[in-house]
């Protein structure tokens, strides 16, 4: 059952991914409908798959030579992450039949919102690092088509190509690390790794740890990559739900979270990933206060969460980044669609021109306030529960000056998050917009989202036993009942991040009194408004990297004695290695 | 002066070959081009020759040879007609006006 | 002695041939060259291709550059190198002293087969192969000739001098 | 008697039906007959179709009888794995390439003269890559060129054209000259020429025979364009007849790499590292490939530079097999040549398919600018998405093929758990990455919605033209999700290649 299942969950999208492309623009109203059929699609099957959940090989398909067996591995885990892929993907799906009305090139939209689907659903549910690489990159590929969907737009096609190529570079680090694992052990599977990792010479699997670890800040957006997601903006909003927030850039923490066990004794790889976790938390929530684009404001925020999940690694906690994630997919999806659904009735991004939204769309600031609090991290939502675990986890296990340094997020975050609220949905409007109708199609979307980000997390207990027995053989996962999980939260630590995330607010409340402070923390505001200088490193690299390749092109001469001379040069520097090496 | 006679077949070859080259190098006509590939070619016989008369296997040296010789005899040819076609074309047989392809 | 002579007979008419500027003197240098190369061939035991080599190399390739020149005209306006020549010069002499320094350094002093057996043999002997393949040679050669001068004016019979 | 009669007749057919097709459309052409022409077309097609019966049949009876040795006079001839692929690679694409022109060759003069000489280059490739012969190996090698000597010149009324032709020309010859004086080297050492004898009678220390094998490395190199001999590439590829481009960039330097690790591979016994030879070139031929494309302007130039980064894979390849014994490291090298020569050659086609819509069709003679592609997937969605799968491909995205042979060649280079060459991985790993960088906006803009001018005018696509765009790009996603398809050419090829160095 559980081969079948899997071969569906990945098989069903890619179908409709093709089937939605041959059909392209002809029949719009055909081309919604199909996609969405074959995303709810590819979501039953994937929630079907849930109680299959074992740590066996369920699907094995010999390839040979050095490309290893294509294994498939429907753990816990990765079950968990393929039905994040394949309901949030449906919900997007749906959210697009509205959001999309209209577009030209529906059938390439809709072909690459499927075809990631299935390729997520692959990464997650192989246990093949060559199979896990080769999902990797088409996610990349997927993520860089939709971020430039709308290639007219230089702007479009400059955030796709730096996605692409950024995630690419992160990409290295895993293809490194997969060839190493081949190497070494004979095999690709992964648990035969964790099984005989420390088979592996030191030096070589710290090379292994800290290409995955580029592998994952690469994907992830994390510290010192994560310029690439604020750029990714210029997708389509539902793209931005699915594969900015829910899924794909979760792919780096899977990834740490998979390899934890073999990893955790490499010196300084758990310092490592707790300082790129931190620092990404920190620097993105700087960012995510002073941007004025709604989409680039949740971008950081997104960067900012995704630093808290790998923090967590880091503290040695796989179950709290994972049940972080999980949250976050939700909620995050929420905040984007409803973001999405604003966007699109207002037609501008930039929060300043908006104001008194809430008046228009009672509903979708009702449940962008649920996501919002989620993401602040207050009681009783999803996303208080999860960031509580997690900052118990590094009080525990990780060094104290990063624990407060992540309460101090916690409070920055809480405080980004209300300012976005309140310029977009409160006030009066700050310009004369017209304020479109929303389709049902988007509500419908919204709706299941908003109320998962309430409930969700009564599910840990579940969560935990999920995580614990059925995956991660070389993890030790305790089963964590909820009521236990309140008793554990519910204790003085938590009373601190209260009273942080209450100063936080208290601070955006009382920010005309308070105006000296903030004038004096100009140079910030400057250093964050130019992304701490890493845009510009970005931009350096690049215009380098032309520059040398456009003097290189003097180097085709066209005159035909130059070309010879090259050949008598080559003569020469061989000649010469003779001489000299022998 | 006696060089051995091997010795001086081998320096003729070598500086048969660099004239030639160095003929590639510096002219900026396409007809003194393919002399010097000419000029080449020979050095190439006389080392077939050569080795051949070094290791006793002259006749074998002598049939490839004359495959050189044949090959080469074409590939001027077809220079020549290329040549001569660009004459035509151009009005200019100058290395430097034929070079558009660049970069 | 007599090798050193035509060496330098040959190389000097070389050097004659490049550094003419009428390419009709240069084409008659080559040929001469030819010649001279030809001589030396038969000096070292192959006479067979000493004629072919007289025949084809100072014969006919002459009569081909002298039909291309008749066609394409001289153009004897001296031109500057494009190369700077010290560098030309420079570098064949590098490359012709690092050859040369490697052959002797790995063949140390070259012998001759004393020339006693000059049979005459049969060319091709055991390499029909080869005679094959020219004439595949020949085939693409000549159709790359008509193809290449199918519109010129003056459609010579280079083609069939081939 | 029969292996050697279907082995002899394998390598003859090509040369025994160029003349035919020549004739023939000779005759007919002069008379603008119709029927002529289209039966020249269809000969052609006929015949390289024979051939690839002919070569199953071989391949059948090699493995039943083992007729894999045929010797003419004394120099043999054999049919092992390196052959095999060539020839397999040359003939399927051969056959796309014939099918293609149809169209794209059939306002132009001389046609007869493309077939013909299309069909004497394939058949030369087919010779070389199983001649046992140094000299004879060379022989193969000039029929191949002059063969396409014509055929990279074939437009011979534009200047271009014939500049492009030239430098082909010249550097060729320099390059086949360096040949010569590297196997009349190693011919006065031993007296023989064949690679058996060679590789018999050459000792460890055998300084003379390095000296040769840099000549001969350098020498075929200049087909095989290593970067500081691949000047003519650009020019070429982009000036011929793009038919002629995808066999050039698809086999032709190809062929050139067959030879000199034919070459190369006598030399076996040498004491001398020929595989970091062969590394540090593949390291500059990608970077510099790369480079170079990255700021192209005409799409025909930025395949071809993108091909120089392609030989620096199978380069890679290759000298991870010599240099440290790993037979992947062979086995991906022939595996990157034979996705490389698809995904190229399809790369060619399309780009071709575009070009001759856009321009030629209505006589115009000027090169395909990436600002022409804009929009294309509109009008032209099966070209548009061929070029696009092909360039994605040979960036090395998956479920191309290109994904998987660059797999196979980068494994070998971390399987010989050698520092340096682990930087040497991640270093042909970050240059893949950097090849994306002119890929990627390439397929955007086919993708636009505002078409270019050319676009906006551009004729009808014809309908033949599709088909061979449509099997290569099927060939190449299913290679690319099913790589062990083809393995039995490339592990044989990678065993022919290390046997004279490990056994």
């Amino acid at each position: 059952m559980t081969p079948i299942l899997i071969a569906l969950t990945i098989g069903i999208p890619w179908l409709g991914a093709i089937i939605v492309w041959l059909m392209g623009d002809r029949r719009e109203d055909l081309t919604h409908w199909v996609s969405i059929l074959f995303s709810i699609g590819a979501a039953i099957t994937s929630v079907l798959l849930l109680p299959n959940a074992s740590q066996e090989t369920a699907l094995t398909i010999p390839i040979g030579g050095d490309f290893g067996d294509f294994t498939f591995v429907a753990d816990g885990l990765g079950i968990f992450l393929s039905v994040i892929a394949a309901v949030i993907g449906s919900l997007a799906v749906i959210f697009s039949k509205s959001y999309m009305k209209g577009e030209g090139s529906l059938g390439r939209y809709y072909a690459f919102v499927l075809f990631f689907i299935g390729a997520m659903v692959g990464l997650v549910l192989s246990s093949n690092l060559l199979l896990i690489f080769l999902f990797w990159e088409i996610t990349a590929l997927c993520s860089y088509a939709l971020i430039s969907f709308h290639n007219d737009d230089p702007k479009a096609v400059k955030g796709g190509i730096k996605a692409l190529i950024i995630t690419s570079i992160g990409g290295v680090g895993l293809m490194v690390g997969a060839l190493i694992v081949y190497a070494y052990t004979g095999s690709y599977d992964i648990n035969n790794f964790l099984a005989n990792y420390s088979t592996i010479p030191g030096n070589i699997l710290a090379l292994l740890a800290f290409g995955f670890l580029i592998a994952a800040a690469a994907k992830s957006a994390q510290f010192p990559f994560q310029t690439w997601l604020p750029d990714a903006m210029e997708a389509p909003s539902p793209i931005s739900a699915l594969i900015h927030a829910a899924t794909m850039v979760n792919a780096g923490v899977y990834l740490l979270a998979r390899f934890y066990p073999a990893f955790k004794d490499v010196p300084y790889w758990s310092e490592a990933v707790m300082i790129v976790g931190a620092l990404s938390a920190l620097l993105a929530a700087v960012m995510a206060l002073v941007s004025n684009d709604l989409k680039r404001v949740l971008a950081y925020s997104t960067v900012s969460q995704l630093g808290y999940m790998v923090y967590a690694i880091g503290t040695g906690s796989v179950y709290a980044s994972q049940f972080h994630l999980f949250s976050h997919s939700i909620f995050k999806a929420l905040l984007f669609l409803s973001a999405g659904a604003v966007i699109h009735s207002i037609g501008t991004r930039n929060m300043l021109e908006m104001g008194g939204v809430g008046k228009k769309h009672p509903l979708v600031k009702w449940v962008f306030i649920i996501g919002a609090l989620a993401l602040a991290g207050l009681p009783i939502l999803n996303g208080f529960w999860s960031k509580e675990l997690i900052l118990e986890s590094g009080l525990k296990n990780g060094p104290l000056w990063l624990y407060i340094v992540m309460v101090f997020v916690a409070g920055l975050t809480a405080l980004y998050t209300i300012r976005c609220v309140w310029l977009v949905f409160f006030g009066e409007p700050r310009s004369d917009y017209h304020a479109h109708a929303i389709g049902w199609e988007m509500i419908a979307a919204l709706l299941p989202l908003a109320g998962a980000a309430l409930v969700s997390w009564l599910a840990a207990g579940r969560f935990s036993v999920l995580l614990g027995e059925k995956s991660l053989p070389f993890h030790a996962i305790e089963p964590l009942p909820y009521k236990e999980m309140m008793h554990e939260i519910l204790s003085l630590p938590t009373l601190v991040v209260m009273a942080v995330i209450t100063a936080a607010i208290l601070l955006w409340v009382f920010r005309k009194k308070l105006e000296g402070l903030i004038n004096g923390l100009k140079s910030i505001r400057w250093a964050a408004e130019n992304s701490f200088g890493f845009e510009a490193i970005n931009n350096a690299i690049v215009k380098v990297t032309q520059s040398t390749a456009e003097a290189l092109r003097v180097t085709q001469t066209g005159i035909l004695n130059w070309n010879v001379f090259g050949i008598l040069a080559s003569v020469i520097l061989l000649l010469a290695i003779l001489v000299l090496g022998a | 002066m006696n060089l051995p006679i091997p010795l001086v077949v081998l320096i003729t070859i070598l500086c048969l070959a660099g004239i030639g080259l160095y003929c590639l190098l510096i002219t900026r006509n396409l007809i003194k081009v393919v002399i010097a590939l000419q000029l080449i070619v020979k050095g190439a016989v006389l080392a077939f020759i050569l080795a051949g008369n070094m290791t006793g296997q002259l006749n074998l040296a002598q049939s490839m040879a004359l495959t050189v010789i044949v090959a080469d005899t074409i590939v001027a040819v077809v220079g020549l007609a290329l040549a001569v076609q660009i004459r035509l074309k151009t009005g200019s047989l100058d290395i430097k006006s034929l070079s558009s392809l660049k970069r | 002695m007599v090798y050193v002579l035509i060496g330098v007979g040959i190389l000097v008419c070389a050097l004659l041939a490049i550094l003419t500027r009428r390419l009709l003197l240069s084409a008659a240098w080559l040929a001469l060259t030819s010649a001279l190369v030809a001589l030396m061939t038969y000096l070292l035991g192959a006479p067979h291709i000493a004629v072919i080599e007289l025949s084809v190399g100072a014969g006919l390739v002459t009569v081909l550059f002298v039909f291309a020149i008749n066609i394409a005209g001289e153009d004897i306006t001296p031109l500057k190198s494009l190369i700077p020549k010290p560098l030309a010069v420079g570098s064949i002499v590098l490359a012709g002293g690092l050859a040369l320094f490697l052959i002797l350094r790995a063949a140390g002093v070259l012998n001759l087969t004393p020339l006693t057996n000059l049979e005459s043999a049969i060319l091709w002997e055991e390499r029909y192969l080869d005679l094959l393949l020219q004439i595949v040679l020949i085939f693409s050669g000549v159709l790359g000739v008509i193809g290449l001068l199918a519109n010129g004016k003056h459609t010579p019979d280079v083609e069939e001098q081939s | 008697m029969t292996s050697n009669f279907l082995f002899s007749s394998l390598l003859l057919l090509p040369f025994l039906a160029a003349p035919i097709v020549y004739m023939l459309g000779r005759s007919t052409a002069r008379n603008g007959n119709v029927l002529g022409i289209s039966l020249t077309r269809a000969l052609t097609v006929f015949f390289l179709l024979v051939e690839g019966c002919l070569l199953y049949l071989v391949v059948k009876q090699a493995l039943s009888s083992g007729g894999t040795y045929l010797l003419i006079g004394d120099e043999p001839l054999v049919f092992d794995g390196i052959g095999l692929i060539l020839a397999c690679v040359v003939l399927f694409l051969g056959l796309m390439v014939t099918l293609f022109s149809i169209d794209y060759m059939s306002n132009e003069k001389g046609e007869e003269k493309f077939y013909a000489l299309l069909l004497a280059t394939i058949g030369s490739i087919i010779g070389l890559g199983m001649s046992y012969d140094l000299f004879n190996l060379w022989l193969w090698f000039e029929a191949m060129a002059i063969s396409t000597y014509l055929l990279v010149a074939f437009y011979n009324d534009e200047p271009p054209s014939l500049e492009a032709g030239v430098k082909y020309l010249v550097q060729s010859a320099v390059g086949s000259a360096l040949v010569m004086f590297g196997i009349a080297m190693m011919f006065s050492q031993t007296g023989s020429t064949t690679l058996t004898d060679l590789w018999q009678m050459t000792s460890s220390e055998a300084p003379l025979a390095k000296i040769a094998g840099v000549l001969l490395i350098v020498g075929f190199g200049v087909k095989t364009a290593l970067v500081p001999l691949h000047t003519w590439l650009p020019d070429a590829h982009s000036q011929a007849p793009s038919g002629i481009s995808a066999m050039l960039s698809g086999v032709v330097i190809e062929a050139g790499l067959v030879a000199m690790l034919r070459a190369i591979s006598m030399f076996g016994k040498v004491d001398f590292n020929w595989g970091a030879i062969l590394i540090g070139f593949g390291c500059l031929n990608i970077l510099v490939g790369n480079l170079m494309a990255l700021r192209q302007t005409q799409v025909k130039r930025l395949l071809a530079y993108s091909s120089l980064a392609h030989v620096g894979y199978m380069l890679l390849g290759f000298g991870f097999g010599m240099a440290f014994g790993r037979f992947e490291g062979a086995a991906g090298g022939f595996f990157h040549l034979l996705t490389h020569s698809m995904m190229k050659g399809l790369a060619f086609l399309a780009a071709g398919s575009l070009l001759f819509t856009l321009h030629l069709s209505k006589q115009e003679h000027v090169p395909l600018t990436l600002d022409d592609l804009n929009g294309a997937s509109r009008k032209y969605p099966v070209a548009a998405f061929a070029l696009g799968l092909a360039v994605l491909g040979l960036g090395g995205i998956p479920p191309m093929a290109g994904f998987m042979s660059k797999w196979q060649v980068l494994v070998a280079g971390v399987k010989a758990e050698n520092t340096l060459m682990l930087i040497v991985v991640i270093f042909a790993a970050l240059n893949s990455i950097l090849s994306l960088g002119y890929y990627a906006p390439l397929v955007n803009r086919m993708y636009r919605h505002e078409p270019s001018t050319a676009v906006e005018q551009g004729n009808k696509m014809p309908g033949l033209m599709i088909i061979p765009l449509v099997i290569l790009s099927i060939a190449i996603v299913v290679i690319g999700i099913w790589p062990s398809s083809v393995q039995f050419l490339t592990e044989q090829a990678g065993l022919s290649l290390l046997y004279t160095f490990f056994y």
